[in-house]
């Protein structure tokens, strides 16, 4: 046995030594993380694929002054140990410049200690926590909005429609328990009566949480989380004879949730979602995107592609810039996150970005969407409610 | 003072009474012997002197302390260690490791010494270890110490397993049937050893023995027990010539009066005969094979034969590989070599199911009947190979008609039956198929006299009436020597004998292994 | 060994023979270890040398030398060339802390599955117990009991000075054993097959609370875990001498970051020592030896005066209080902890570790943690992004004119973990229940009759039987 | 000598032994839906007179008796449904547990298996355009080949599995096929997942609607305390109740009406008797497998039907809950199956709907899998057989 092994370990001592390091001197490298195994990588791979598209219909600028760009996607399973791991053979690459990344708060937190203590830009498509920029790192910036404002939107939004108690949902992560708790803040805030706030990690069988729900008869319903949670959850809510209005945040913004409800999630009082992705209709680019997605993946995009998308805009735009600054040159790190941030009106699929100092959106835009046909060919139709640009609390 | 004191120990299982009302007395420095046929209880009272089981009635006192209640592991403490019927040995520790296991309440390490590893603790493990070489010498164990106790022989576990009970330093120590599988050579060096145990390290023996040569041989006091109960209490000379006794072991002839005269005025109802062969045809021939449990080579080049309407009967002691050899012969354990040949078919590498078709009935020790189906169920199972209707209808008749008793208790769960009507089941069951050949695997076990009797006469009769050959595997050799044809003697897994039935019923050999004569 | 033994001439004993000649294997493994270290010193980023360094490990374990030698070499080893090679490329350095700290967790699972045989499903229970420990108490958790998670007022105070962390490191070891007890006291009683299932239970229960015990009083924070939790002080004046020390060595500034990776690293390294010593100690012991007989047969063993119910508890503290320090130590490394990282796949795992490297064999558990660990975050990863860089790329493969291309990423190796461990635990179970390095059997006889070195000759048929039956 | 009826020794009269499970259904049902009913009425009466009864009157406008009672006979309704699909997965571990003595972790999967197969034929049927304007009859029509084709491929797999990854681990010991359980649960996670991505670019699947299964059917409506009850349920509970009965009654058939039944029966009792008894033991195996394996199947596209969603880890909750049930019940007996299917999703759909109202939203329905495990802990401490299990004649 011992042998054996021992022949293979020297055999393979002797054909390892002529390994010669690889020159890669135009190599530019963006790494993604996300879960692209387990539960959750659904989103972690759309992210992924979100990121990759934009590489793809992005990257000519740095191709010309003459680097390759290529994509490194790292699979964080949406595990910090895997999460961190990575991060630290990210950082420990120099051709990668910037990580899009993560979808997990629970994992970019831990995760992002690391591209701090390297420079190394991060732009988090998804991670919503306000944890991830209130501890202010210059490399770390995110596109998306942040709990504490979304879910404040939601709740003013039902305020103004004359909702006077609610019942808040959430999916029990880090993401939709933050925003559905900001919403009961808010609402509470605003008068109206919070009839309950609880959390499910259930994903299909509703029927027990559903109990006091019904029995409250609240105006209406926030569900904090994803869609595939979300609809299943509305749609048992409503054949169990629910009748107010339902309302969700950015993680609702699929074509498929309605594919799942089917028409009863319309009817009643209504189905809204918040999101800071702006719909179709008003941004050209967003369109395109979907169209561009489905043709390469060969479904719609989930939640957070768009972010994806913008996140890896973002990167190579900053690397862009930095390297003009650098004079054509390879730019360093730091270089990059303080490009990164500089960022002004950035034209995004999302919208228009600009980070503040602690790396949140200075403005984000927010719309209230009303679901409008049950039909998921229809979904870019729905009709935008309310537009609100809020900036993040101080 | 007695060391061990039982008084009216009753042990119950569900509706049996395995124990019932059992006084025993172990004086200091005593060989005491429990003997009794298989399944009268003798290892339950083991197993509830020894905490395993918790008796359900009656008083176990051990130096003024009761041991009622208690668990086994407290029960250890009392100086008090055992061997299993059938070895139970720490398979994959080594032998010097299943001795140290032994010591265990003997060491008195404990977790910040074991961590720490202090100096107590090194002395301590010395010390172990070199008792526990010691002890290896004493029960011819050196050099096999780093050997894990799978790979060991029969013989050399069932010494591992006493030197590991010695580790504790018993001073009562419980044997349970400690030379079954052993030679007559290894039985009589083991009748040395118990007695160097008792004369020169001073431990009291409780022993459960089957070779009545170790056990007349060296018992001071002799309980027999028979349907959990005790029979016969005494020294040696006592119990050979106590009526009772003999009568539970050898059965008596008057059991016979008590068969069912009604189904014997009756005309016979006869299996339909398959095509006859010639009498005297060879109808099973085994050829050299070699069969291993586990590690344990249980059979070394086993040959025999069984000629068309012969009753040919396997003796040798437990563990000689009686059973091994008709599990091999029916396929429950493979053959590592040799042929099996039933009428010329090769039926070796056949799994068991194509063995019952090609015509070997097998009824197993222990009977197997399935204890959560009812009697008819059982028989419907027995005839599951057969899809022709009004031919399991036939074949039914004539097991009824054989055991009438069965028709009545039709609906009876076989659980609840009673043992002499499991074991009528098991051979119905086993002559549903209508079998060219029947393995028999100790049809009296655990039998009243009166029914072993019976039994026996049904298979003369099968074998007379409706001549099926039949290969008979039996603890009562006395007995199955007196029906057979022809008989042959095993012992740890070799033929040692063979030859006419009576011829071996007379060989003085035998009669001193086997016979208790 | 065997080969020598049985004296038969074969081509591999000749080439063991050869290595093992004279003072060649510690030629050969100080050359192999320093040719690792080169290689992976000025290709920090090949990842072929960095498993040829690791494989030195293999070697030198493998190879016949002095004890003494053997230790010196690890210890250069571990403490000199890890180091250097993990702050050039801080990627190792984790790989290596992973391995440790999973190698723990995986000798704490061993002693319960190994040495004791009870399969326990829900490990992973303990070492959240463990982190969540520290993560409590070495937060701002305690001020922020009333909170609703995620509204927190910034600039609360920690509740423990940071280098309090030693004492909870302790305190991990004892609570996790308590709750092993705990959760010992009720299940043990039960059948193998039932506790496994048991104890699964019990390792989503403890999950389930980390995610739910945010009200009503906020203990855990639910989903959005605990952060940020202290790590212990560096002393400054240790820290510019390590630079000193450093920089040059790795050619560039090290920075603080860095240099926790550093202590974490022999932090873990010190508690694996730790526990490897424990784990022999009571291997080789009255207690190792009672819970391996408990494991091979319950009746004899409990007949043998071994206390069934006492010696299962012990088990199961012994091996949750591994994963109780692993956890402290997990909460102050990421500064963070969640009840994502506490999952049933943690579980299986760790389980898959042990039975991989071989139930009851310390080495092989260790072994089984690295290829584990090795498997997941380099060579899996590693292959998702090589496929990756050829799907960028305008390869196809030959033969079959497949556009690299047009590869779909759901064929990702690194999306399918679970399936490989699933065929890792079927395939082992079938053709290699022992693991890689299967548990070796202690020699104790020769040892305690140190006069007489020669093995005796046993009697005749015991030999020759004994090796038949073991083939 | 009085012929003795042969057909008998393997069927009793065949109707009897059919219908006979409906009456312990029934009652089984009726039994813990009284019980736990009253208990959690006491539990409201004595809360009556604390904080919970505010909190109740301000969250809920109604004191929290007449809160309880309203919301009663539908959490009996979930209940009893969830008890079903419980029960159905349930049937699944103690065939196996019966013959092998062994817990088939895979069954899971195995369960997940048929749910995706059933679903992906309807959704096939779907995209097809079969649904539109199809009538009722045809709607059932289809369910019902949809669960029968989601039977047979998990009762395939369930024996793929069993040859390959079972039968050359049996005799080994206790855990090793265990181990070998859970690797083949995990293969078959990620194999669906595998499958299902590259064919659909997702994994997670959406049951199709169509038919009438989403309506519901009302029974009555009656006052309470001044508010209208109205008492209804879906048609999917009612199908998938009729549909668990149904496996049920079949099953008890096969198994105890049946040549390969009482065969299946004898193999678990003792394996080399039934050998000798000319019955080919891994036929018998592999007949449990698949017949272990389509229950499981069948439970998957009911439990589709009734929840919408599937995914590949969907059977993982499920498939413990079954066996918690199975094991509640005394494993290895399929009436207790049922039994402990019904109590334990009673149990947890009464625990998930309550408790939130009785601490004040102190404590959620995500504490109702703590209590699945709390009951099963309890049960194994007392009663290591289970509430039906038999003590006699088990192997030691």
């Amino acid at each position: 046995m011992m042998k054996k092994t021992l022949t293979v370990v020297l055999l393979l001592a002797v054909a390892l030594i002529p390994v010669a390091v690889l020159a890669q001197g135009g190599t530019i490298k963006i790494a993604t993380q996300s879960p692209l195994s387990g539960g959750q990588s659904a989103i972690g791979v759309d992210i992924k694929n979100g990121a990759e598209l934009a590489l793809e219909q992005l990257k000519a600028p740095l191709e010309k002054m003459g680097f390759k760009v290529e994509l490194a996607p790292y699979d964080d399973q949406a595990n910090p140990d895997n999460g961190v791991a990575n991060s630290k053979n990210i950082v420990a690459d120099p051709t990668i410049l910037a990580v899009v990344g993560h979808y997990n708060s629970g994992v970019q937190i831990p995760s992002s200690e690391n591209y701090h203590s390297a420079n190394l830009a991060n732009v988090s498509p998804a991670n919503t926590n306000p944890k991830v920029t209130d501890r202010g790192y210059a490399e770390v910036s995110r596109i998306v909005g942040r709990d504490d404002v979304q879910g404040v939107v939601a709740a003013q939004f039902v305020h103004s429609k004359g909702m006077k108690s609610a019942y808040v949902l959430h999916d029990k992560t880090a993401y939709g328990q933050g925003i559905a708790t900001f919403f009961q803040q808010e609402a509470k805030k605003l008068g109206m009566k919070v009839q309950g706030f609880e959390g499910t990690e259930e994903k299909a069988n509703f029927d027990a949480i559903l109990a006091p729900v019904i029995a409250a008869k609240s105006d209406v319903i926030f569900f904090g989380g994803i869609y595939d949670q979300a609809s299943v959850f509305f749609k048992q809510a409503r054949e169990k004879g629910y009748k107010g209005m339902f309302i969700s945040d950015d993680g609702y913004d699929s074509p498929e949730a309605v594919s799942i409800g089917g028409p009863a999630l319309l009817e009643g009082g209504g189905l809204y979602y918040t999101t800071v992705a702006g719909p179709a209709k008003l941004y050209p680019g967003t369109a395109k995107f979907q169209t561009d997605f489905k043709a390469k993946y060969g479904a719609d995009p989930r939640p957070f592609a768009a972010q994806g998308y913008d996140s890896m805009a973002i990167c190579l735009k900053g690397i862009e810039e930095a390297a003009k600054a650098a004079g054509n040159k390879l730019p360093a790190r730091k270089d990059v996150a303080a490009a990164v941030r500089k960022l002004k009106d950035f034209n995004g699929i999302t919208g228009k970005i600009n980070f503040n100092e602690k790396g949140d959106l200075t403005v984000a835009k927010y719309f209230v969407i009303q679901v409008i046909s049950p039909d998921p060919a229809k979904w870019n139709d729905n009709k935008i409610d309310k537009t609100l640009d809020i900036a993040p609390p101080k | 003072m007695a060391l061990l004191e039982a008084r009216g120990v009753t042990k119950r299982f569900g509706g049996l009474l395995a124990v019932n009302k059992l006084d025993l007395t172990v004086e200091a420095g005593a060989i005491v012997s429990i003997i009794g046929p298989n399944g009268a209880g003798k290892t339950t009272f083991f197993n509830t002197l020894t905490g395993l089981y918790r008796p359900d009635e009656g008083h176990i006192v051990c130096q003024g302390h009761s041991l009622v209640g208690l668990r086994p592991d407290q029960i250890a403490k009392f100086s008090i260690a055992r061997t299993f019927q059938n070895i139970r040995l720490f398979a994959n520790m080594t032998v010097m490791e299943n001795i140290l296991v032994g010591m265990h309440t003997r060491l008195f390490q404990d977790m910040p010494n074991v961590l720490l590893r202090s100096r107590k603790f090194k002395l301590e493990e010395e010390q172990a270890h070199a008792r526990a070489a010691e002890l290896m010498a004493f029960m011819g164990l050196t050099g096999v110490g780093d050997e894990l106790a799978s790979s060991l022989p029969y013989g050399v576990q069932r010494r591992l397993e006493i030197a590991r009970s010695l580790a504790a330093d018993p001073k009562l120590l419980l044997l349970d049937e400690p030379t079954a599988g052993m030679n007559p050579q290894e039985s009589c060096e083991a009748m040395i050893l118990f007695q160097k145990l008792r004369d020169q390290l001073g431990i009291t023996i409780l022993l459960i023995e089957h070779d009545m040569k170790v056990v007349m041989g060296i018992s001071d006091r002799i309980t027999v027990i028979d349907y959990g109960e005790k029979i016969a209490e005494g020294a040696p000379h006592e119990i050979q010539s106590n009526t009772r006794v003999i009568e539970a072991y050898l059965g008596s002839g008057a059991a016979a009066a008590l068969t069912n005269k009604e189904s014997e005025a009756r005309r016979p109802i006869q299996l339909e005969k398959s095509p006859a062969p010639d009498a005297g045809a060879t109808l099973l021939s085994i050829e050299n094979i070699d069969s291993y449990y586990g590690h344990i080579h249980a059979l070394k080049g086993i040959s025999l034969e069984v000629k068309a309407g012969e009753i040919v009967t396997l003796i040798g002691a437990n563990g000689a590989g009686k059973s091994t050899t008709l599990r091999t012969i029916s396929g429950l354990v493979r053959a590592r070599q040799g042929k099996i040949l039933l009428r010329g078919q090769n039926i070796t590498k056949l799994p068991p199911h194509d063995i019952v078709k090609a015509g070997v009935g097998h009824v197993p020790e222990g009977r197997g009947i399935f204890p959560r189906l009812t009697v008819r169920e059982n028989l419907g199972v027995g005839a599951f190979i057969i899809n022709d209707q009004p031919l399991v209808q036939r074949r039914m008749e004539y097991v009824f008609h054989l055991f009438p008793l069965l028709k009545e208790r039709l609906d009876q769960k076989g659980g609840t039956l009673s043992g002499g009507e499991q074991q009528m089941l098991a051979i119905a069951r086993g002559l549903i198929l209508n079998p060219k050949i029947l393995l028999l695997d100790e049809p009296s076990m655990g039998l009243a006299p009166v029914l072993v009797d019976l039994i026996f006469q049904i298979i003369e009769k099968l074998n007379k009436e409706d001549g099926i050959a039949i290969l008979l595997v039996e603890q009562n050799a006395h007995m199955a020597l007196q029906y057979a044809h022809r008989a042959y003697v095993l012992s740890t897994g070799q033929i040692v004998l063979q030859g006419d039935a009576r011829e071996i019923a007379q060989n003085p050999q035998v009669k001193s292994a086997y016979l208790g004569g | 060994m065997a080969a020598i033994k049985s004296g038969k001439a074969s081509a591999s004993s000749i080439v063991n023979n050869f290595l093992n000649q004279g003072k060649r294997p510690y030629f050969l493994a100080s050359v192999y270890l320093a040719l690792g270290t080169l290689l992976v010193y000025f290709n920090p980023l090949n990842m072929a040398s960095f498993f040829f360094l690791l494989s030195s490990a293999f070697v030198i374990y493998k190879l016949q030398m002095h004890g003494g030698f053997k230790l010196a070499i690890t210890a250069v080893a571990l403490l000199i060339i890890v180091p250097i090679i993990g702050i050039r490329n801080i990627f190792y350095l984790e790989v290596i802390f992973q391995i440790s700290v999973f190698a723990a967790l995986a000798l704490g699972l061993n002693v319960v599955v190994g040495f004791a045989g009870l399969l326990d499903l829900g490990y992973v229970a303990f070492y959240a117990v463990g982190a969540y420990l520290w993560a409590f108490f070495g937060s701002q958790q305690m001020f922020l009991l009333a909170e609703i998670p995620g509204t927190a007022p910034s600039g609360t105070p920690f509740f423990l000075p940071a280098d309090m962390f030693y004492l909870f490191a302790f305190l991990g070891i004892v609570v996790a054993a308590l709750t092993g007890i705990l959760l010992g006291l009720p299940v043990l009683r039960l059948r193998g097959d039932y506790l496994a299932v048991v104890t699964l239970g019990f390792g989503e229960v403890i999950r389930v609370l980390a995610n739910n015990l945010d009200k009503p009083l906020n203990i855990t924070n639910g989903p959005q875990g605990i952060t940020p939790i202290q790590r212990p002080t560096l002393p400054e004046g240790l820290l510019n001498s390590l630079r000193v020390l450093m920089d040059p060595l790795v050619g560039r500034d090290v920075s603080q970051g860095e240099f926790y990776n550093l202590f974490f690293y022999l932090l873990a390294l010190l508690v694996i020592i730790f526990v490897i010593i424990v784990v022999r100690r009571l291997d080789d012991s009255k207690i190792g030896r009672a819970l391996t007989a408990i494991r091979e047969d319950e009746t004899a063993a409990v007949s043998m005066g071994i206390p069934l119910t006492r010696m299962k508890l012990t088990a199961f503290a012994v091996g949750a209080s591994f994963a109780g320090i692993m956890g402290v130590m997990f909460a102050a490394n990421r500064t963070f902890v969640s009840p994502e990282s506490f999952s049933f796949m943690q579980s299986i795992g760790v389980l898959t570790m042990v039975i991989l490297g071989g139930i009851g064999s310390i080495p092989g558990v260790i072994l089984g943690a690295a290829v584990v660990i090795i498997l997941n975050l380099q060579v899996l990863q590693g292959l998702s992004l090589y496929l990756s860089q050829l799907r960028q790329s305008e390869a196809v493969i030959p033969i079959i004119d497949f556009a690299w291309k047009n590869l779909s990423t759901q064929l990702d190796p690194a999306k399918y973990q679970r399936m490989l461990f699933g065929i890792i635990l079927i395939l082992m179970m079938i053709y290699r229940p022992a693991g890689l390095i299967p548990a070796a059997r202690r020699k104790r006889e020769l040892s305690t009759r140190s006069k007489d070195k020669k093995k005796p000759i046993t009697p005749s048929s015991t030999a020759a039987e004994a090796d038949h039956g073991a083939a | 000598m009085i012929a003795v009826p042969i057909r008998r020794f393997y069927q009793n009269p065949s109707i009897r032994e059919l219908i006979r499970p409906l009456g312990q259904i029934i009652s089984f049902s009726a039994a813990s839906s009284v019980v736990l009913s009253l208990l959690i009425l006491l539990v409201a009466l004595v809360l009556r007179g604390t904080a919970v009864n505010e909190y109740a009157l301000s969250h809920y406008q109604v004191d929290i008796l007449t809160l309880t009672l309203k919301n009663l006979p539908q959490v009996l309704i979930d209940g009893i449904t969830l008890g079903f699909v419980y029960a159905a997965i349930a049937l699944g571990y103690t065939m196996v547990y019966g013959v092998l003595e062994f817990i088939n972790f895979a069954h899971s999967e195995i369960f997940a298996i048929g749910a995706f197969v059933g679903v992906e034929v309807l959704i096939a049927m779907n995209n097809a355009g079969v649904f539109t304007g199809i009538s009722l009859w045809a709607a059932y029509g289809f369910l019902i080949i949809a669960i029968l084709v989601g039977m047979v491929a998990a009762g395939g797999t369930a024996v793929l599995m069993e040859i390959v990854a079972y039968r050359p681990l049996r005799g080994a010991p206790r855990l090793v096929p265990l181990i070998s359980a859970i690797g083949v649960s995990f293969f078959l996670q990620d194999l669906i997942r595998l499958v299902e991505s590259l064919t659909t670019g997702q994994f997670h699947r959406i049951f199709p609607t169509f038919g009438n299964f989403d309506k519901r059917l009302l029974i009555s409506n009656f006052d309470i305390a001044g508010t209208t009850l109205e008492l209804n349920i879906q048609f999917k509970s009612i199908i998938v109740i009729i549909a668990a009965v149904v496996m049920l009654m079949l099953l008890n058939y096969i198994v105890n009406a049946t040549k390969i039944g009482t065969a299946i029966r004898a193999v678990a009792q003792d394996r080399a008797s039934a050998s000798l008894m000319g019955i080919n033991i891994n036929l018998c195996v592999v007949v449990t497998f698949l017949i272990g394996g389509a229950l499981g199947g069948a439970a998957g596209v009911l439990y589709a039907l009734k929840f919408t969603r599937i995914d590949p880890f969907v059977g993982f909750f499920p498939g413990l809950k079954a066996f918690t049930a199975a094991v509640l019940g005394g494993i290895g007996n399929l009436t207790g199956a049922l039994l402990g299917g019904l109590v334990l999703g009673l149990l947890e759909t009464f625990a998930g709907s309550y408790l939130y109202i009785f601490t004040m939203g102190a404590a959620g329905a995500e504490y109702k899998d703590i209590l699945a495990f709390a009951i099963l802990i309890i049960v194994l401490i007392f009663r290591p057989s289970g509430l039906l299990g038999e003590q006699v004649g088990q192997k030691a």
